[in-house]
Protein backbone atom coordinates (compact mmCIF):
# COMPACT_ATOMS: atom_id res chain seq x y z
CA UNK A 1 0.00 0.00 0.00
CA UNK A 2 1.06 3.70 -0.53
CA UNK A 3 2.11 5.20 2.57
CA UNK A 4 1.64 9.12 2.17
CA UNK A 5 4.02 9.73 4.79
CA UNK A 6 7.24 7.38 3.68
CA UNK A 7 8.38 9.79 1.12
CA UNK A 8 10.15 13.03 1.83
CA UNK A 9 7.59 15.03 -0.02
CA UNK A 10 4.09 13.75 0.34
CA UNK A 11 2.88 12.25 -2.12
CA UNK A 12 -0.69 13.63 -1.77
CA UNK A 13 0.46 16.23 -4.37
CA UNK A 14 0.07 13.20 -6.78
CA UNK A 15 -3.40 11.98 -5.51
CA UNK A 16 -6.20 13.29 -8.10
CA UNK A 17 -8.10 15.67 -6.35
CA UNK A 18 -11.29 16.01 -8.83
CA UNK A 19 -12.93 12.40 -9.85
CA UNK A 20 -15.64 11.11 -11.67
CA UNK A 21 -16.27 8.12 -10.36
CA UNK A 22 -17.47 7.42 -6.24
CA UNK A 23 -14.46 8.93 -3.70
CA UNK A 24 -12.97 6.19 -2.88
CA UNK A 25 -13.19 7.00 1.18
CA UNK A 26 -11.90 3.87 2.46
CA UNK A 27 -8.64 3.71 -0.01
CA UNK A 28 -7.92 7.41 1.25
CA UNK A 29 -9.04 6.47 4.68
CA UNK A 30 -6.10 4.28 5.04
CA UNK A 31 -3.41 6.42 3.47
CA UNK A 32 -4.23 8.35 5.78
CA UNK A 33 -2.32 6.83 9.25
CA UNK A 34 0.63 7.97 10.27
CA UNK A 35 2.67 7.10 13.17
CA UNK A 36 3.24 10.41 14.38
CA UNK A 37 -0.83 11.34 14.06
CA UNK A 38 -2.65 10.71 17.35
CA UNK A 39 -6.15 12.24 15.33
CA UNK A 40 -7.80 11.58 12.30
CA UNK A 41 -10.49 13.33 11.10
CA UNK A 42 -12.85 12.26 8.33
CA UNK A 43 -15.58 14.68 6.76
CA UNK A 44 -17.64 13.29 4.03
CA UNK A 45 -19.95 15.66 2.55
CA UNK A 46 -22.94 13.40 1.04
CA UNK A 47 -25.90 13.98 -0.90
CA UNK A 48 -28.85 14.96 1.08
CA UNK A 49 -32.51 13.75 -0.01
CA UNK A 50 -33.90 17.50 0.83
CA UNK A 51 -32.47 21.09 0.40
CA UNK A 52 -34.75 24.52 0.93
CA UNK A 53 -37.82 22.08 1.59
CA UNK A 54 -38.07 20.52 -1.61
CA UNK A 55 -37.32 16.63 -2.53
CA UNK A 56 -34.07 15.86 -4.16
CA UNK A 57 -33.63 12.84 -6.52
CA UNK A 58 -29.95 13.68 -7.41
CA UNK A 59 -27.61 16.06 -7.76
CA UNK A 60 -24.70 17.03 -10.55
CA UNK A 61 -21.51 18.84 -10.24
CA UNK A 62 -19.57 20.63 -12.60
CA UNK A 63 -15.96 21.93 -12.18
CA UNK A 64 -13.54 24.07 -13.82
CA UNK A 65 -11.25 21.53 -13.39
CA UNK A 66 -7.92 22.96 -13.79
CA UNK A 67 -8.08 25.65 -11.57
CA UNK A 68 -10.30 23.44 -8.78
CA UNK A 69 -7.78 20.93 -8.76
CA UNK A 70 -4.78 23.77 -8.60
CA UNK A 71 -6.70 25.75 -5.57
CA UNK A 72 -7.52 22.56 -3.41
CA UNK A 73 -3.94 21.21 -3.75
CA UNK A 74 -3.04 25.18 -2.55
CA UNK A 75 -5.71 24.76 0.30
CA UNK A 76 -5.07 21.36 1.83
CA UNK A 77 -1.01 22.74 1.83
CA UNK A 78 -1.67 26.05 3.35
CA UNK A 79 -3.89 23.73 6.03
CA UNK A 80 -0.75 21.38 6.39
CA UNK A 81 1.92 24.30 6.70
CA UNK A 82 -0.57 26.43 9.13
CA UNK A 83 -1.39 23.41 11.55
CA UNK A 84 1.80 21.10 10.99
CA UNK A 85 -0.36 18.29 9.55
CA UNK A 86 0.86 15.00 9.08
CA UNK A 87 -1.84 14.46 6.34
CA UNK A 88 -4.19 16.84 4.86
CA UNK A 89 -6.42 15.71 1.94
CA UNK A 90 -9.40 16.84 -0.11
CA UNK A 91 -11.01 14.84 -2.91
CA UNK A 92 -14.31 16.22 -4.57
CA UNK A 93 -16.28 14.36 -7.41
CA UNK A 94 -18.08 15.73 -10.33
CA UNK A 95 -20.65 14.40 -12.40
CA UNK A 96 -23.94 12.92 -11.34
CA UNK A 97 -23.78 12.00 -7.42
CA UNK A 98 -27.05 10.27 -5.87
CA UNK A 99 -28.29 10.63 -2.35
CA UNK A 100 -25.90 9.46 0.48
CA UNK A 101 -22.82 9.28 -2.09
CA UNK A 102 -19.94 11.52 -0.90
CA UNK A 103 -19.60 14.67 -3.01
CA UNK A 104 -16.25 15.76 -1.36
CA UNK A 105 -13.92 14.02 1.25
CA UNK A 106 -11.47 15.58 3.70
CA UNK A 107 -8.96 13.98 5.91
CA UNK A 108 -6.69 15.78 8.16
CA UNK A 109 -3.86 13.60 10.68
CA UNK A 110 -2.26 15.37 13.20
CA UNK A 111 -0.60 14.65 17.05
CA UNK A 112 -3.78 16.21 18.69
CA UNK A 113 -6.86 15.81 18.23
CA UNK A 114 -8.32 19.26 18.39
CA UNK A 115 -5.67 20.52 15.21
CA UNK A 116 -6.73 17.68 13.09
CA UNK A 117 -10.94 18.95 13.75
CA UNK A 118 -9.72 22.74 12.79
CA UNK A 119 -7.66 22.03 9.97
CA UNK A 120 -10.20 19.85 8.79
CA UNK A 121 -13.12 22.26 8.83
CA UNK A 122 -10.59 24.92 7.41
CA UNK A 123 -9.94 22.98 4.21
CA UNK A 124 -13.77 21.99 3.74
CA UNK A 125 -15.13 25.84 4.41
CA UNK A 126 -12.38 27.10 1.61
CA UNK A 127 -12.90 24.73 -0.89
CA UNK A 128 -16.84 25.43 -0.41
CA UNK A 129 -16.48 29.16 -0.94
CA UNK A 130 -13.52 29.15 -3.19
CA UNK A 131 -13.24 26.43 -5.48
CA UNK A 132 -15.11 26.77 -8.46
CA UNK A 133 -16.91 23.59 -8.69
CA UNK A 134 -20.89 24.21 -8.57
CA UNK A 135 -23.92 22.18 -7.93
CA UNK A 136 -27.16 21.17 -9.62
CA UNK A 137 -29.90 20.04 -7.91
CA UNK A 138 -32.31 18.01 -9.59
CA UNK A 139 -35.70 17.58 -7.90
CA UNK A 140 -38.16 14.92 -8.18
CA UNK A 141 -40.89 17.22 -8.93
CA UNK A 142 -38.68 17.23 -12.23
CA UNK A 143 -37.27 20.91 -11.70
CA UNK A 144 -33.68 22.00 -10.99
CA UNK A 145 -31.36 24.60 -9.37
CA UNK A 146 -28.16 25.93 -9.86
CA UNK A 147 -26.36 25.97 -6.03
CA UNK A 148 -25.26 29.42 -5.44
CA UNK A 149 -25.79 29.64 -1.98
CA UNK A 150 -23.62 27.40 0.48
CA UNK A 151 -26.37 24.86 1.76
CA UNK A 152 -24.69 22.37 3.66
CA UNK A 153 -22.85 24.68 6.86
CA UNK B 1 -10.09 44.33 -33.93
CA UNK B 2 -9.67 42.79 -30.62
CA UNK B 3 -11.14 39.13 -30.00
CA UNK B 4 -11.34 37.40 -26.57
CA UNK B 5 -12.40 34.07 -25.64
CA UNK B 6 -14.89 33.79 -23.41
CA UNK B 7 -16.17 30.89 -21.12
CA UNK B 8 -19.03 30.50 -18.68
CA UNK B 9 -20.07 27.76 -16.16
CA UNK B 10 -22.69 26.33 -14.58
CA UNK B 11 -25.60 28.97 -14.14
CA UNK B 12 -24.04 31.28 -16.57
CA UNK B 13 -24.92 28.47 -19.62
CA UNK B 14 -28.84 29.40 -18.65
CA UNK B 15 -28.25 32.89 -19.79
CA UNK B 16 -24.95 32.22 -22.62
CA UNK B 17 -23.58 29.58 -24.76
CA UNK B 18 -21.00 27.96 -22.64
CA UNK B 19 -18.06 29.61 -25.03
CA UNK B 20 -18.16 31.78 -27.63
CA UNK B 21 -16.02 34.78 -28.49
CA UNK B 22 -16.23 39.06 -28.65
CA UNK B 23 -14.93 41.08 -31.03
CA UNK B 24 -14.75 44.57 -30.56
CA UNK B 25 -13.97 47.60 -28.19
CA UNK B 26 -13.79 45.54 -24.34
CA UNK B 27 -10.15 46.33 -23.23
CA UNK B 28 -11.20 45.24 -19.37
CA UNK B 29 -13.08 42.85 -17.47
CA UNK B 30 -14.68 45.39 -16.22
CA UNK B 31 -16.00 46.22 -20.35
CA UNK B 32 -16.30 42.57 -20.48
CA UNK B 33 -18.65 42.75 -17.71
CA UNK B 34 -20.79 45.32 -19.10
CA UNK B 35 -21.20 44.13 -22.71
CA UNK B 36 -21.75 40.25 -21.42
CA UNK B 37 -24.70 42.59 -19.35
CA UNK B 38 -25.91 44.04 -22.72
CA UNK B 39 -25.59 40.62 -24.44
CA UNK B 40 -28.28 39.65 -21.51
CA UNK B 41 -29.77 41.60 -19.34
CA UNK B 42 -31.43 38.88 -17.01
CA UNK B 43 -27.77 37.94 -16.16
CA UNK B 44 -26.98 41.01 -14.71
CA UNK B 45 -27.23 39.61 -11.25
CA UNK B 46 -25.15 37.02 -11.74
CA UNK B 47 -22.58 38.38 -13.48
CA UNK B 48 -21.89 40.81 -10.67
CA UNK B 49 -21.42 37.77 -8.45
CA UNK B 50 -19.09 36.19 -10.81
CA UNK B 51 -15.29 36.13 -10.75
CA UNK B 52 -13.37 36.59 -13.59
CA UNK B 53 -10.34 34.35 -14.52
CA UNK B 54 -7.43 34.42 -17.77
CA UNK B 55 -4.64 31.83 -17.45
CA UNK B 56 -6.33 30.14 -14.18
CA UNK B 57 -5.45 33.03 -12.23
CA UNK B 58 -8.19 35.45 -10.90
CA UNK B 59 -8.52 38.59 -12.75
CA UNK B 60 -9.68 42.20 -11.49
CA UNK B 61 -12.04 44.52 -13.23
CA UNK B 62 -9.01 46.59 -14.01
CA UNK B 63 -7.16 43.67 -16.07
CA UNK B 64 -6.56 44.49 -19.29
CA UNK B 65 -7.62 42.31 -22.04
CA UNK B 66 -5.02 41.12 -24.48
CA UNK B 67 -5.82 39.43 -27.89
CA UNK B 68 -6.47 36.24 -27.62
CA UNK B 69 -6.91 36.10 -24.05
CA UNK B 70 -9.38 33.59 -22.72
CA UNK B 71 -11.92 34.60 -19.93
CA UNK B 72 -13.28 31.95 -17.99
CA UNK B 73 -16.42 33.66 -15.67
CA UNK B 74 -16.90 31.96 -12.72
CA UNK B 75 -20.42 31.95 -10.37
CA UNK B 76 -20.23 31.89 -6.83
CA UNK B 77 -19.16 28.54 -5.72
CA UNK B 78 -21.74 25.69 -4.66
CA UNK B 79 -19.41 23.04 -4.29
CA UNK B 80 -19.31 20.42 -0.69
CA UNK C 1 -26.21 -4.12 4.78
CA UNK C 2 -28.13 -2.66 8.02
CA UNK C 3 -29.31 0.69 7.70
CA UNK C 4 -28.98 2.41 11.25
CA UNK C 5 -32.13 4.85 10.02
CA UNK C 6 -34.21 2.51 8.80
CA UNK C 7 -35.41 1.75 11.66
CA UNK C 8 -37.42 3.41 14.17
CA UNK C 9 -35.17 3.62 17.11
CA UNK C 10 -31.72 3.92 16.06
CA UNK C 11 -30.21 0.01 16.13
CA UNK C 12 -27.27 2.01 17.76
CA UNK C 13 -27.53 1.03 20.93
CA UNK C 14 -27.19 -2.62 19.74
CA UNK C 15 -23.70 -2.24 18.56
CA UNK C 16 -20.77 -3.46 20.58
CA UNK C 17 -19.07 -0.10 22.13
CA UNK C 18 -16.08 -1.63 23.59
CA UNK C 19 -14.27 -4.17 21.55
CA UNK C 20 -11.17 -6.35 21.66
CA UNK C 21 -10.99 -6.57 18.20
CA UNK C 22 -9.62 -3.97 15.66
CA UNK C 23 -12.38 -1.97 15.32
CA UNK C 24 -14.19 -2.19 12.04
CA UNK C 25 -14.29 1.29 10.99
CA UNK C 26 -14.92 0.40 7.38
CA UNK C 27 -17.91 -1.18 8.19
CA UNK C 28 -19.05 1.49 10.74
CA UNK C 29 -18.58 4.32 8.55
CA UNK C 30 -20.51 2.45 6.00
CA UNK C 31 -23.83 2.30 8.45
CA UNK C 32 -23.33 5.80 9.00
CA UNK C 33 -24.73 7.38 5.56
CA UNK C 34 -28.41 9.18 5.82
CA UNK C 35 -30.55 10.13 3.53
CA UNK C 36 -31.31 13.22 5.24
CA UNK C 37 -27.47 13.94 6.12
CA UNK C 38 -25.32 16.14 5.04
CA UNK C 39 -22.35 15.83 6.68
CA UNK C 40 -20.28 12.69 8.33
CA UNK C 41 -17.59 12.99 10.46
CA UNK C 42 -15.31 10.37 11.60
CA UNK C 43 -12.44 10.90 13.70
CA UNK C 44 -10.13 7.73 14.96
CA UNK C 45 -7.72 8.16 17.71
CA UNK C 46 -4.71 6.59 16.79
CA UNK C 47 -2.00 5.02 18.67
CA UNK C 48 1.39 7.87 18.00
CA UNK C 49 4.66 6.03 18.58
CA UNK C 50 6.00 8.89 20.66
CA UNK C 51 4.77 10.68 23.65
CA UNK C 52 5.80 12.89 26.66
CA UNK C 53 9.20 12.91 24.96
CA UNK C 54 9.38 8.41 24.66
CA UNK C 55 9.53 6.40 22.06
CA UNK C 56 5.83 4.20 22.23
CA UNK C 57 6.23 0.55 21.23
CA UNK C 58 2.34 -0.34 22.06
CA UNK C 59 -0.47 0.26 24.31
CA UNK C 60 -2.62 -1.57 26.25
CA UNK C 61 -6.21 -0.18 27.22
CA UNK C 62 -8.16 -1.21 30.09
CA UNK C 63 -12.03 -0.93 30.87
CA UNK C 64 -14.34 -0.89 33.47
CA UNK C 65 -16.41 -2.48 31.17
CA UNK C 66 -20.09 -2.20 32.34
CA UNK C 67 -19.65 1.02 33.09
CA UNK C 68 -17.94 2.11 30.29
CA UNK C 69 -20.41 0.72 27.82
CA UNK C 70 -23.23 1.93 29.56
CA UNK C 71 -21.36 5.88 29.45
CA UNK C 72 -20.63 5.86 26.08
CA UNK C 73 -24.11 4.97 25.03
CA UNK C 74 -25.14 7.76 27.83
CA UNK C 75 -22.83 10.25 25.56
CA UNK C 76 -23.23 9.16 22.11
CA UNK C 77 -27.28 9.29 23.37
CA UNK C 78 -26.98 13.09 25.19
CA UNK C 79 -25.43 14.30 21.34
CA UNK C 80 -27.84 12.71 19.45
CA UNK C 81 -30.41 14.78 21.18
CA UNK C 82 -28.75 17.71 21.54
CA UNK C 83 -27.48 18.22 17.95
CA UNK C 84 -30.63 16.34 16.29
CA UNK C 85 -28.11 13.77 15.03
CA UNK C 86 -29.06 11.57 12.44
CA UNK C 87 -26.07 9.02 13.43
CA UNK C 88 -23.79 8.95 16.59
CA UNK C 89 -21.51 6.49 17.25
CA UNK C 90 -18.52 5.45 19.15
CA UNK C 91 -16.79 2.24 19.96
CA UNK C 92 -13.48 2.09 21.82
CA UNK C 93 -10.94 -0.73 21.99
CA UNK C 94 -9.38 -2.79 24.92
CA UNK C 95 -6.14 -5.00 25.12
CA UNK C 96 -3.16 -4.07 23.54
CA UNK C 97 -2.69 -2.00 20.42
CA UNK C 98 0.10 -1.18 18.10
CA UNK C 99 1.38 2.02 16.97
CA UNK C 100 -1.31 3.32 13.77
CA UNK C 101 -4.51 1.43 15.48
CA UNK C 102 -7.34 2.78 16.38
CA UNK C 103 -8.27 2.96 19.59
CA UNK C 104 -11.38 4.83 19.13
CA UNK C 105 -13.87 5.90 16.80
CA UNK C 106 -16.84 8.64 16.95
CA UNK C 107 -18.99 9.18 13.98
CA UNK C 108 -21.92 12.14 13.63
CA UNK C 109 -24.13 12.76 10.68
CA UNK C 110 -26.02 15.51 10.31
CA UNK C 111 -27.86 17.76 8.14
CA UNK C 112 -25.36 20.55 8.48
CA UNK C 113 -21.42 19.81 8.47
CA UNK C 114 -20.96 21.95 11.76
CA UNK C 115 -23.25 20.37 14.11
CA UNK C 116 -21.30 17.21 13.07
CA UNK C 117 -17.91 18.42 13.64
CA UNK C 118 -19.52 19.99 16.65
CA UNK C 119 -20.94 16.74 18.07
CA UNK C 120 -18.15 14.54 17.16
CA UNK C 121 -15.60 16.89 19.22
CA UNK C 122 -18.17 16.72 22.52
CA UNK C 123 -18.25 12.43 22.38
CA UNK C 124 -14.74 11.98 21.83
CA UNK C 125 -14.05 14.91 24.67
CA UNK C 126 -16.15 13.50 26.97
CA UNK C 127 -15.62 10.21 26.40
CA UNK C 128 -11.82 10.84 26.93
CA UNK C 129 -12.57 12.35 30.25
CA UNK C 130 -15.34 10.95 31.39
CA UNK C 131 -15.22 6.66 30.93
CA UNK C 132 -13.53 4.36 32.73
CA UNK C 133 -11.01 3.09 30.06
CA UNK C 134 -6.99 3.23 30.34
CA UNK C 135 -4.08 3.14 28.88
CA UNK C 136 -0.90 1.52 29.61
CA UNK C 137 1.93 2.87 27.68
CA UNK C 138 4.92 0.58 26.68
CA UNK C 139 7.82 2.12 25.90
CA UNK C 140 10.56 0.81 23.47
CA UNK C 141 13.23 1.54 26.81
CA UNK C 142 11.11 -1.56 28.14
CA UNK C 143 9.57 0.94 30.72
CA UNK C 144 5.73 1.26 30.67
CA UNK C 145 3.50 4.12 32.31
CA UNK C 146 -0.52 4.47 32.85
CA UNK C 147 -1.85 7.16 31.52
CA UNK C 148 -3.31 9.47 34.01
CA UNK C 149 -3.25 12.73 31.64
CA UNK C 150 -5.48 13.84 28.43
CA UNK C 151 -2.66 13.34 25.99
CA UNK C 152 -3.91 13.77 22.80
CA UNK C 153 -6.10 17.01 22.98
CA UNK D 1 -19.04 -6.68 61.09
CA UNK D 2 -19.48 -5.06 57.93
CA UNK D 3 -17.59 -6.74 55.24
CA UNK D 4 -16.67 -4.42 51.80
CA UNK D 5 -15.62 -5.87 48.31
CA UNK D 6 -12.85 -3.48 46.40
CA UNK D 7 -12.11 -4.26 43.22
CA UNK D 8 -9.46 -1.47 41.24
CA UNK D 9 -8.47 -0.54 37.88
CA UNK D 10 -5.38 0.98 36.06
CA UNK D 11 -2.41 2.51 37.81
CA UNK D 12 -3.90 1.20 41.30
CA UNK D 13 -2.99 -2.12 40.45
CA UNK D 14 0.47 -0.92 40.85
CA UNK D 15 -0.55 -0.40 44.86
CA UNK D 16 -3.65 -3.02 45.66
CA UNK D 17 -4.51 -6.33 44.40
CA UNK D 18 -6.88 -6.32 41.66
CA UNK D 19 -10.13 -7.39 43.95
CA UNK D 20 -10.12 -7.87 47.81
CA UNK D 21 -12.03 -7.41 50.88
CA UNK D 22 -12.21 -5.00 53.77
CA UNK D 23 -13.44 -6.09 56.95
CA UNK D 24 -14.28 -3.55 59.82
CA UNK D 25 -15.30 0.09 60.62
CA UNK D 26 -15.71 1.47 57.63
CA UNK D 27 -19.27 2.92 56.57
CA UNK D 28 -18.60 5.67 53.87
CA UNK D 29 -16.58 5.70 50.68
CA UNK D 30 -14.82 8.57 52.46
CA UNK D 31 -13.58 6.10 55.31
CA UNK D 32 -13.07 3.37 52.70
CA UNK D 33 -10.47 5.79 50.65
CA UNK D 34 -8.64 6.47 54.53
CA UNK D 35 -8.41 3.05 54.50
CA UNK D 36 -6.74 2.25 51.54
CA UNK D 37 -4.30 5.35 52.04
CA UNK D 38 -3.57 3.87 55.61
CA UNK D 39 -3.26 -0.06 53.76
CA UNK D 40 -0.68 1.63 50.83
CA UNK D 41 0.32 5.30 51.61
CA UNK D 42 2.08 5.52 48.30
CA UNK D 43 -1.63 5.65 46.59
CA UNK D 44 -2.71 8.52 48.49
CA UNK D 45 -2.48 10.67 45.69
CA UNK D 46 -3.76 8.60 43.07
CA UNK D 47 -6.51 7.70 45.12
CA UNK D 48 -7.33 11.34 45.85
CA UNK D 49 -7.95 11.71 42.57
CA UNK D 50 -10.14 8.75 41.75
CA UNK D 51 -13.50 7.95 41.84
CA UNK D 52 -15.98 5.50 43.31
CA UNK D 53 -18.69 3.49 41.92
CA UNK D 54 -20.82 1.07 43.56
CA UNK D 55 -23.45 -1.10 41.48
CA UNK D 56 -21.75 0.62 38.35
CA UNK D 57 -22.80 4.35 39.39
CA UNK D 58 -20.92 7.05 41.05
CA UNK D 59 -20.74 7.75 44.98
CA UNK D 60 -19.64 10.74 46.53
CA UNK D 61 -17.81 10.37 49.77
CA UNK D 62 -20.45 10.18 51.86
CA UNK D 63 -22.09 7.66 50.37
CA UNK D 64 -23.03 4.69 53.35
CA UNK D 65 -21.30 1.57 52.55
CA UNK D 66 -23.87 -1.33 53.00
CA UNK D 67 -23.09 -5.26 53.72
CA UNK D 68 -21.53 -6.90 50.75
CA UNK D 69 -21.56 -3.57 48.35
CA UNK D 70 -18.45 -3.94 45.99
CA UNK D 71 -16.70 -0.95 45.07
CA UNK D 72 -15.18 -0.22 42.10
CA UNK D 73 -12.15 2.64 43.08
CA UNK D 74 -11.72 4.26 39.30
CA UNK D 75 -8.78 6.28 38.52
CA UNK D 76 -9.11 9.33 36.20
CA UNK D 77 -9.37 8.31 32.22
CA UNK D 78 -7.26 7.69 30.17
CA UNK D 79 -8.95 6.51 27.25
CA UNK D 80 -8.86 7.37 23.01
Amino acid sequence: MIKLWSSPLPAAVDLPVIVQEPIPVIELFALAHHPRAGGIVLFSGEIRNHNAGKEVAYLEYEAYTSMAEKMIREITAAAKEKWDLHVALCVHRIGRLEICESAVVVITAHAHRSEAYEANQYIINRVKHEVPIWKNEFYTDGSSQWGGNCNCH
Amino acid sequence: MRMVQVQVFAVLKNYFNQEFEIKGSVSTIEELKKELEALNPSAAKVLQACRFAVNDTFVQGEYKLKEDDKVVVLPPSSGG
